[in-house]
C-alpha cells in the first residue's frame, strides 16, 4: 500500500514542496499566473501610453522642445543618458539575483550573499535614479497634471517603480533570512520565486525603455 | 384593431405567448408606440429594419429547432428511477461536425447583409440638397444649429421630409447618444470629436426620440421632437428662425458663417474642440428676404414679461435670436411654437410653460435652469411673453 | 485495486472528527468548504439586495410619470443593481462552488493556498460591505455599472458616489486576483492520482477556464479604475476631453475587461449544468472533449469582441466590421455546448428532479439571450438596439436565465453535499415554476419594449409612448419573481430546521464528491482516492454491481490539515484599509493610506512566517 | 497495472530535474543583453539624431521596429534563460506566454483602433 500512503501525503503538505499533479511546486506556479497576470496590467499601461502618444496640448514634451503661449521655452524632457544607466543597473541586477540563486541552490552562501547585496543595491539605485528623474521633471514643469504625457508616463514608470519597490522589500527580505542561515539549499526556491518577480519587473523595463524613451 | 388589443391583453396578459403575439401584432402598424423602431419611417431606419428582421428570422429558425429538440428529448426521454441504464454514448464526431458547420453557415447568411449595411451607414450623402444640421448634446436637451442657413433652435429639429440629412453630431458636455427612433438608429456623441448620422424622411408628421446614453440624473428626461414636413413648410420655418434676428442682419451673416465652426467649448478649461471647415456659406445670400423682427408689444402684459425676461436673468441663459448660438440654456427664439418644452417633456401649453418657468426643479428635479421663485402673475406675463416667439 | 482505495474510504470506522464552531473559527477559518460557505451566504444575501433594488426599480417603472423614486434614488440604484448582481452575487456565488467543490471534484484536501483563499474572501466581503455602505452617505454609485467617462470626472459627479464605486471595485478586484490565481493552481497541482486533465469534471474544467479570464481581464480594469482615480483625486486627464484626453479609452478599457467578464459569469454556470445534465439523465456528459475546447474558445475569443459593446460610438466601419464577424463566431463553440447538452440527454433516462428542472430552465432560458445576442453582434441593427430593453432583455436572458438557473440547479443539487441536508423537491418544483413564468413575465416583454422605443436607464417614461402595458407586465413579474426567490428562501428555511440526514449520494452521482459523507469532513478524503475515469463513481458502482455502502464518518487522526489563521482575515482589512485611505485622502491626508500599508505589512508579515 | 497507474501521482510530471544553465552562461547572456542596451542607444542617437546622412539616414525609417526587435530579444534572452523557460517545464512557458500574447494583441489593437479613429474626419 505505499501508494495510498503516499496519496495521503499529496494533501498533508499542501503549501509546501510535495508531490503535486504536475510535478511542479504550487508556489513557482502561483508566481508565475501572477506574472502572466501582471503582462495584462502593464499592457494596459503601456497601451494607454500609445494612445496618447503626441497628444497632449500643451508641453513640456518628451523629445520635442515647446514655447509655451507665455514664451517660455522648454528643451525635451527626458534624460536619455541618466535612464540608460538605471536600465543597465536594472538588467544586471537581473544577472546578479540569477548568480545569487545559484548560489543559494549550491549551497555557497558567499556567492549568495554577495550577488543577492549586489542585487537589492542595483534595484536600490535604480529607484533613486527614478526618485531623482521624476523630482528633476516636476522641476523642469511636468507635473502628473500638466499634460496627458506626464499622467500617462508618471502613471506607467510609477508602477514600474513601485514593482521594483516591492521587489527590493521582498529581497531584502530574503536577503536576511539568508545572513540568518536560514536559506539551506533545499529552501532556495524562496528566492526563485523572489527572483523571477525580479527578473519580471526588469523585462517590463525592457519594454518600457525604447517604446517610452527611445521613440521619438 | 386597437381595441382587438387591448381585450387580449385584458384577458391572457400574464402569459408571455400572448405578450409576444399581441405585441407583434400590434407593433408593426401601432401608430400608439411614439419611438416604435419596427416602424420605419426613413431610409435609414428602413435599412436597419431590414437587417435586423433577417437575423431575427435565421434566429427564429435556430430557436425553432433548438428548443424544439430539448423539449422533445425531455418528454420522449423521460425515465423513472427503477428504469435500466441507458445506453452510455459518449460522443458521435459527424454529428458534431455537422452541428458545427450548420450555425457557421447561418451566421453568414447574417454575416452578409449585416457587413454592408455596416458601410452604408457610415456614407453621410453630399451635395447642394443635403440638410446639414448640427446637434449638440447638453446635459438634458439637445440644441440644433443649421449652418447653412445660420440658426440654431432647441428641443425640436426640422427636418425637409424626402431630402437627405445630414447630421453631424457633438456634445458641450458628458456623452450623450442621439437616437432618431423612426428614422435612423443612435450616435454616441463625444465632447472631442464629430459623429455622423444620416437619414431621409418618407412623411411629414411629428416624431419623439430621445437620448440614449446614460448622463447624468436627468437622462430619463432628455427627449426631443422631431418634425418632418414638407421643404416648403421646412424653408419656412428657417426663415422664420432667421428673422428673430434683430433688424440690421449684420448678426445674421456674422452667424451664418462662424456657426459651421461649432464653437463647441468644453467648459472646464476653454480649450476648443477642432473646428471644422467652414461649409455653406453661399447660404447666407439666400437669407435676406427675412421678415421684420416682433413688432414692439402692445399688450402690457407682454411688456412686462419683456421686463421680466431681463430682470429675472432668463436672458442670462437664453436668448431670443436664433442666430446667435446661446451659451446655457436652450435658444428660446421660437418657443412659443414649439409642440413641446423641457426637452420634449412638456406639451407647450401656457399651463405647462407657466409650471416649469416657475419652479423647473419641481417639474425636472436637477435640471441645470434654477427655481427663479416667479409669483403666478410674473409667469403669467413671462408666457405671454414668450408666446410671441414663434 | 481501486475498489479497495476507495473502499477504504468508507469502512474506517472511528470516532468523529471534532468541528470547532464560533465566530472566530469563521473568521480564522481556512477549510475550503467553510470558506465557500462564507461566500455562498454572503452572495445571496447581496442577490437579495440586488433583487430588492431591482424591485424598487420595477415598482417606479410600473406607472408612466411615476414619481415613487426621485431621478437620483433611480440612478444610484440601477447602477448598484447592476454592480451588486454582477460583482457582489453571481462571481462570489460561482466563488462559492469554486470553493466548496473543486478540490471535492479532483479529489484534494483542500485548495492550494487555503490562508491566500480565506484572504481573498475576506476582502471580496469587505468590498461588497464597503460599496453598499455608500446608501448610509446617500451617496451610492449612480453613473451605471459601466460607468462611461467623462461623467464620472469630478466636474459632472463631484459628491462621492463615484469615488465608492472606484474604489469598492479596486477592493474586489484583489479579491478576484487573489482566489484565481489560487484556484488556478489548485485545479492544475492538486489533482488526485490518476485525475487527467482530459478526465476532470466538466465543472473543474470551465471554473479553470474561468479563473484564466479573471486573471486576464481583472488587471485591465484595475489599470481604468487607477486612471479614473488619478483623474479624480490627483487631476490628471486620462479621460478629460478639454486637456486632449478621451472619454472612449475607458470603454475600451471598461470592455476589455467587460465582455470576458460576462463569460466568467456563465461558464461555471456551464459548467454546473454539465454535471447535473448527466447524472440526472443517467449518461454520460455528450462530446466532452468538444465541450472542454469549445469553453476554452470561447473564452479566447471573448478578448477578441469587446467593441460590440461600442458599435453606436462610430468607431468606423472597418472596426465594426471586425468587432461584429468576431463576436458571431462566438456563437459557434456556444451552440456546440447546447447540442452537446442536448446530446447529453437524448436517450437518456431522464429523471426529471429539480436540479434537473433548473438545469433544462437554463438551456431552454440561455438559447434566448444567445440569439438576441447575436442580434446585437451586427452593427446596423445594433443602433436600434443599444442602450434600449432590448438590450436589457438580452443581458437578463444570459445573466438570470442563464448564470442564475443554473447556480440554482447547483443549489439544489449539491446543496445535500454542503449541508448534509436535503431541500424539498415540492418546494423546489414551485420554486422552479414560479421562477420561469415569472422570468419571462419580466423579460420577454423588454425584448418589445425595447423594439418599440424604451430606452434604458431612464427613471420614467410618459404614457404617450405607449409602453405603459408592457412595463406594467414586466412589473407583475418581478413579482412573482418575489415570491420564486421567497419560496426558495423558505424551502432553505425548513431544511435548515429539518434533520441533517441527507445521503452520501443521493442522486446517483458521478463524481467524487458524492463518495464521502455529507457534509464532508473537514480533511475531505481520509485516503485521497485514485482516478481511472472520468466517472470515477459510476465506474465504482457499477464493478459492484450497485449503490456504495454509506460512508462512515472518520476520526482523520494523523492527517495535517492547515492550522486556522487570523492573519489573512487582518492582511484583507489592510487592503481595504488602505484603499479606502486613497479617498480618504482630501480628510485625512496620508495618513489614512499609511495606516493601512501598515496593517497590511504587518499582516503579510505576520502570514508568512506562521507555520502553517 | 493499477499499482502503477497509482504510484505516479496526477498525471506526468512535466518538471525535469533542475538542469539550469550555470553562471558561465549567464554572465555571457549578460554581456549580450549589455550589448544589445548599448545599441538601442546607438539606433536612437544614430537614427534620430544623425539621420541627414550616412547610415543614420537609412536606419531612419525603421528606428521603431529595430528597436522593437532589440528589445524583443532582450526580453526573450532574459525570460529563457535568466528566468529558466528554457529549461524549466513548458507549462511555465504556457503560464507566461499565453497571456503575452493576448497582452501584445490588446496593445496593437489599441493603437490602431485609435488611429483609425482619428483618421476618420466628419
Ligand atoms: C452571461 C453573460 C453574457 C453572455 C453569455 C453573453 C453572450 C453574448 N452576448 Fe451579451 N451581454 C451581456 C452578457 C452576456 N452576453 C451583458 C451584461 C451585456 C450588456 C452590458 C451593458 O450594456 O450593461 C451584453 C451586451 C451585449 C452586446 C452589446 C449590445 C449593446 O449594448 O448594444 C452584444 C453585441 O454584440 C452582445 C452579444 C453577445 C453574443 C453574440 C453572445 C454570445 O456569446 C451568445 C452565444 C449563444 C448563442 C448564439 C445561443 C446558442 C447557440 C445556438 C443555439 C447555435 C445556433 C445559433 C446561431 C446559428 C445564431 N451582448
Ligand atoms: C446577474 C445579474 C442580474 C440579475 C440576477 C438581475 C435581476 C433582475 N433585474 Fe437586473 N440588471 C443587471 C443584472 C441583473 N439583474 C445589470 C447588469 C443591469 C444593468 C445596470 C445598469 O444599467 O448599469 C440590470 C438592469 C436592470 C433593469 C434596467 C434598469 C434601467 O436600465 O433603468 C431592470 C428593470 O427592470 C432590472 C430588473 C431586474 C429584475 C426585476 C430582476 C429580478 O430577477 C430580481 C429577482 C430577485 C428578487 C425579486 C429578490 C427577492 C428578494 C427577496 C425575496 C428578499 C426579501 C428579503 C429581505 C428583505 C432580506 N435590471
Ligand atoms: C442658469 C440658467 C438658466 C436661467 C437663469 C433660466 N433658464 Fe430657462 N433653461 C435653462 C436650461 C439649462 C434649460 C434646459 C432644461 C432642460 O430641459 O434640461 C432651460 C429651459 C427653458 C425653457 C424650455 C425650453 C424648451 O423649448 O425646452 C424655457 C421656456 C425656459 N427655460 C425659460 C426660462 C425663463 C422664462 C427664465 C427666466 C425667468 C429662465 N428660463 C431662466 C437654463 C436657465
Ligand atoms: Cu443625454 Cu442621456
Ligand atoms: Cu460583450
Amino acid at each position: 500500500m505505499a501508494d495510498t500512503a503516499h496519496a495521503a501525503h499529496v494533501g498533508a503538505h499542501l503549501e509546501t514542496h510535495s508531490e503535486t499533479s504536475t510535478g511542479l511546486d504550487s508556489r513557482k506556479l502561483a508566481i508565475w499566473t501572477f506574472i502572466g497576470s501582471e503582462c495584462l496590467f502593464f499592457a494596459s499601461l503601456i497601451g494607454t501610453y500609445l494612445v496618447y502618444r503626441g497628444r497632449s496640448l500643451v508641453g513640456p514634451f518628451p523629445h520635442e522642445e515647446w514655447v509655451s503661449p507665455a514664451g517660455v521655452h522648454f528643451e525635451p524632457i527626458l534624460e536619455i543618458k541618466l535612464v540608460t544607466v538605471g536600465t543597465a543597473l536594472l538588467l544586471f541586477s537581473s544577472l546578479f539575483v540569477v548568480l545569487a540563486l545559484n548560489g543559494a541552490q549550491r549551497g555557497r552562501r558567499g556567492q549568495l550573499l554577495t550577488w543577492l547585496g549586489m542585487t537589492i543595491l542595483c534595484g536600490m539605485f535604480f529607484i533613486g535614479m527614478q526618485v531623482y528623474e521624476f523630482t528633476h521633471f516636476v522641476h523642469k514643469g511636468l507635473t502628473i497634471k500638466t499634460n496627458l504625457f506626464g499622467a500617462s508616463f508618471f502613471t506607467l514608470t510609477g508602477f514600474h517603480g513601485t514593482h521594483v519597490t516591492i521587489g527590493v522589500i521582498w529581497l531584502i527580505t530574503v536577503f536576511i533570512l539568508a545572513l540568518r542561515r536560514k536559506l539551506p539549499p533545499e529552501k532556495a526556491l524562496n528566492l526563485e520565486i523572489a527572483a523571477l518577480y525580479w527578473h519580471f519587473v526588469d523585462v517590463v523595463w525592457v519594454v518600457i525603455f525604447p517604446v517610452v524613451y527611445l521613440m521619438k | 384593431m386597437h381595441q382587438r388589443n387591448s381585450a387580449l391583453r385584458r384577458h391572457l396578459g400574464w402569459a408571455p405567448l400572448c405578450a409576444l403575439l399581441t405585441a407583434t401584432l400590434a407593433a408593426c402598424t401601432d401608430p400608439a408606440y411614439t419611438q416604435n423602431t419596427l416602424n420605419p419611417r426613413g431610409d435609414f431606419a428602413r435599412m436597419v429594419d431590414h437587417v435586423f428582421l433577417t437575423t431575427v428570422w435565421w434566429a427564429a429558425l435556430a430557436f425553432v429547432l433548438v428548443e424544439g429538440a430539448l423539449l422533445y428529448a425531455v418528454f420522449r426521454f423521460k425515465g423513472r428511477p427503477d428504469d435500466p441504464e441507458p445506453k452510455q454514448i459518449h460522443g458521435n464526431t459527424t454529428v458534431e461536425i455537422i452541428w458545427t458547420i450548420i450555425p457557421a453557415l447561418i451566421l453568414a447568411m447574417i454575416a452578409v447583409p449585416t457587413v454592408r449595411a455596416i458601410f452604408k451607414t457610415y456614407e453621410v450623402p453630399v451635395g447642394p440638397d443635403v440638410t446639414e444640421i448640427e446637434v449638440i448634446g447638453h446635459q438634458w436637451w439637445w440644441e440644433f444649429r443649421y449652418p447653412k442657413a445660420g440658426v440654431v433652435t432647441a428641443g425640436e429639429m426640422h427636418v425637409p421630409m424626402g431630402q437627405p440629412v445630414a447630421l453631424r453630431m457633438t456634445t458641450q458636455d458628458v456623452l450623450h447618444s442621439f437616437w432618431v427612433p423612426q428614422f435612423a438608429g443612435k450616435r454616441d456623441v463625444f465632447p472631442n470629436r464629430n459623429n455622423v448620422l444620416w437619414f431621409r424622411a418618407e412623411v411629414t408628421g411629428n416624431f419623439s426620440g430621445q437620448c440614449a446614453e446614460f448622463c447624468g440624473i436627468e437622462h430619463g428626461r432628455m427627449g426631443y421632437r422631431l418634425v418632418s414636413e414638407s421643404p416648403a413648410d421646412f424653408d419656412k420655418y428657417i426663415k422664420g428662425l432667421q428673422a428673430t434676428a434683430p433688424p440690421g442682419s449684420a448678426t445674421m451673416r456674422m452667424v451664418s458663417s462662424a456657426a459651421p465652426a461649432t464653437p463647441v467649448q468644453v467648459s472646464t478649461s476653454g480649450a476648443t474642440v477642432p473646428q471644422q471647415k467652414a461649409r455653406g456659406d453661399t447660404a447666407a445670400a439666400s437669407v435676406q428676404a427675412a421678415p421684420a423682427a416682433p413688432a414692439a408689444p402692445s399688450d402690457p402684459l407682454v411688456a412686462q414679461g419683456e421686463k421680466l425676461f431681463t430682470m429675472k436673468g432668463c436672458i442670462g441663459c437664453h436668448s431670443l435670436d436664433a442666430t446667435k448660438p446661446t451659451g446655457i440654456g436652450p435658444n428660446l427664439a421660437n418657443v412659443g411654437s414649439r409642440t413641446y418644452i423641457a426637452a420634449g417633456m412638456l406639451p407647450n401649453t401656457d399651463e405647462n410653460l407657466a409650471r416649469w418657468i416657475s419652479n423647473a426643479q419641481a417639474v425636472k428635479p436637477g435640471v441645470l435652469m434654477p427655481n427663479l421663485m416667479l409669483k403666478p402673475d410674473e409667469a403669467k406675463a413671462l408666457v405671454a411673453y414668450l408666446r410671441t416667439h414663434k | 485495486m481501486a475498489t479497495t482505495v476507495t473502499g477504504d474510504l468508507r469502512t474506517q470506522a472511528a470516532h468523529a472528527h471534532a468541528e470547532p464552531t464560533g465566530l472566530w473559527s469563521w473568521i480564522t477559518t481556512v477549510d475550503h468548504k467553510r470558506i465557500g460557505i462564507l461566500y455562498g451566504a454572503s452572495a445571496f444575501m447581496f442577490f437579495l439586495i440586488g433583487g430588492l433594488e431591482a424591485l424598487l426599480l420595477r415598482i417606479q417603472l410600473g406607472r408612466p410619470d411615476n414619481t415613487f423614486l426621485s431621478p437620483d434614488a433611480y440612478n444610484q440604484l440601477f447602477t448598484m443593481h447592476g454592480t451588486t448582481m454582477i460583482f457582489l452575487a453571481v462571481m462570489p456565488l460561482s466563488a462559492m462552488f469554486f470553493n466548496f467543490f473543486i478540490p471535492l471534484l479532483i479529489g484534494a484536501r483542500d485548495v492550494a493556498f487555503p490562508r491566500l483563499n480565506a484572504f481573498s474572501y475576506w476582502v471580496f466581503i469587505l468590498g461588497g460591505l464597503f460599496l453598499n455602505a455608500s446608501f448610509l452617505f446617500h451617496a451610492a454609485p449612480n453613473a451605471g455599472w459601466f460607468g462611461y467617462a467623462n461623467l464620472t470626472s469630478t466636474q459632472y459627479s463631484p459628491g462621492l458616489n463615484i469615488d465608492f464605486w472606484m474604489i469598492g471595485l479596486q477592493i474586489l478586484g484583489i479579491a478576484s486576483l487573489a482566489a484565481a490565481v489560487n484556484f488556478f493552481v489548485t485545479v492544475l497541482n492538486l489533482r488526485a492520482p490518476g485525475m487527467k486533465l482530459m478526465r476532470m469534471p466538466m465543472f473543474v474544467w470551465m471554473s479553470f477556464i474561468t479563473q484564466a479570464l479573471l486573471l486576464l481581464a481583472f488587471p485591465v480594469i484595475t489599470v481604468a479604475l487607477i486612471l479614473l482615480m488619478f483623474d479624480r483625486f490627483f487631476g490628471t486627464h486620462f479621460y478629460v476631453p478639454s486637456a486632449g484626453g478621451d472619454p472612449i479609452l475607458w470603454q475600451h478599457l471598461f470592455w476589455i475587461f467587460g465582455h470576458p467578464e460576462v463569460y466568467i459569469l456563465i461558464l461555471p454556470a456551464f459548467g454546473i449544468v454539465s454535471e447535473v445534465l448527466p447524472v440526472f439523465s443517467r449518461k454520460p456528459l455528450f462530446g466532452y472533449a468538444a465541450m472542454v475546447f469549445s469553453g476554452a474558445f470561447i473564452a479566447f475569443l471573448g478578448f477578441g469582441v469587446w467593441s460590440h459593446h461600442m458599435f453606436s460610438t462610430g468607431m468606423g466601419p472597418i472596426a465594426d466590421t471586425v468587432f461584429s464577424l468576431s463576436t458571431m463566431l462566438i456563437a459557434i463553440p456556444t451552440g456546440v455546448k447546447i447540442f452537446n447538452w442536448i446530446g447529453t440527454i437524448w436517450g437518456g433516462s431522464i429523471q426529471l428532479k429539480t436540479p434537473m428542472y433548473f438545469a433544462l430552465g437554463f438551456i431552454a432560458m440561455f438559447i434566448m439571450g444567445g440569439l438576441s445576442g447575436v442580434m446585437h453582434a451586427s452593427p446596423p441593427a445594433d443602433l436600434q438596439q443599444t442602450d434600449t430593453y432590448f438590450i436589457v432583455a438580452h443581458f437578463h436572458y444570459v445573466l438570470f436565465g442563464g448564470s442564475i438557473f443554473a447556480l440554482t440547479s447547483g443549489a439544489y443539487y449539491w446543496w445535500p453535499k454542503m449541508f448534509g441536508r436535503m431541500l424539498d423537491e415540492k418546494i423546489g418544483k414551485i420554486h422552479f415554476w414560479l421562477m420561469l413564468i415569472g422570468f419571462n413575465l419580466t423579460f420577454f416583454p423588454m425584448h418589445f419594449a425595447g423594439l418599440l422605443g424604451m430606452p434604458r436607464r431612464v427613471y420614467t417614461y410618459s404614457a404617450e409612448t405607449g409602453l405603459t402595458w408592457l412595463n406594467q407586465l414586466e412589473t407583475v413579474g418581478a413579482l412573482v419573481l418575489f415570491l420564486a426567490i421567497a419560496a426558495f428562501l423558505y424551502n432553505i428555511l425548513k431544511a435548515w430546521a429539518g434533520p441533517r440526514n441527507a445521503p452520501a449520494d443521493p442522486w446517483n452521482g458521478a463524481t467524487l464528491e458524492w463518495a464521502i459523507p455529507s457534509p464532508p469532513q473537514p480533511f475531505n478524503f481520509a485516503e485521497i482516492p485514485v482516478v481511472h475515469s472520468r466517472d470515477p463513481l459510476w465506474e465504482l458502482k457499477r464493478e459492484r454491481g450497485g449503490p456504495l455502502p454509506e460512508p462512515a464518518r472518520v476520526s482523520g487522526a494523523g492527517i495535517h490539515m492547515p492550522n486556522p489563521s487570523f492573519w489573512p482575515a487582518l492582511t484583507a482589512c489592510g487592503v481595504a484599509a488602505m484603499l479606502i485611505g486613497v479617498m480618504l485622502l482630501p480628510k485625512l491626508g496620508p495618513w489614512g493610506i499609511i495606516a493601512g500599508g501598515a496593517l497590511l505589512l504587518f499582516g503579510v508579515f505576520n502570514w508568512a512566517f506562521e507555520p502553517a | 497495472m493499477d499499482a502503477q497507474v497509482a504510484a505516479t501521482p496526477g498525471t506526468t510530471p512535466l518538471d525535469h530535474d533542475h538542469d539550469h544553465p550555470g553562471p558561465a552562461v549567464y554572465v555571457k547572456i549578460g554581456i549580450i543583453l549589455f550589448i544589445l542596451t548599448a545599441l538601442e542607444v546607438a539606433v536612437y542617437e544614430v537614427g534620430y539624431n544623425h539621420a541627414d546622412a550616412g547610415f543614420g539616414a537609412v536606419l531612419h525609417p525603421v528606428v521603431v521596429p529595430v528597436l522593437l526587435l532589440l528589445s524583443a530579444c532582450k526580453f526573450a534572452l532574459v525570460a529563457m534563460f535568466y528566468m529558466h523557460l528554457k529549461s524549466d517545464s513548458r507549462l511555465f512557458s504556457g503560464v507566461f506566454v499565453f497571456p503575452l500574447v493576448i497582452a501584445a494583441v490588446i496593445i496593437c489593437a489599441l493603437v490602431a483602433l485609435f488611429f483609425y479613429l482619428h483618421s476618420l474626419h466628419y
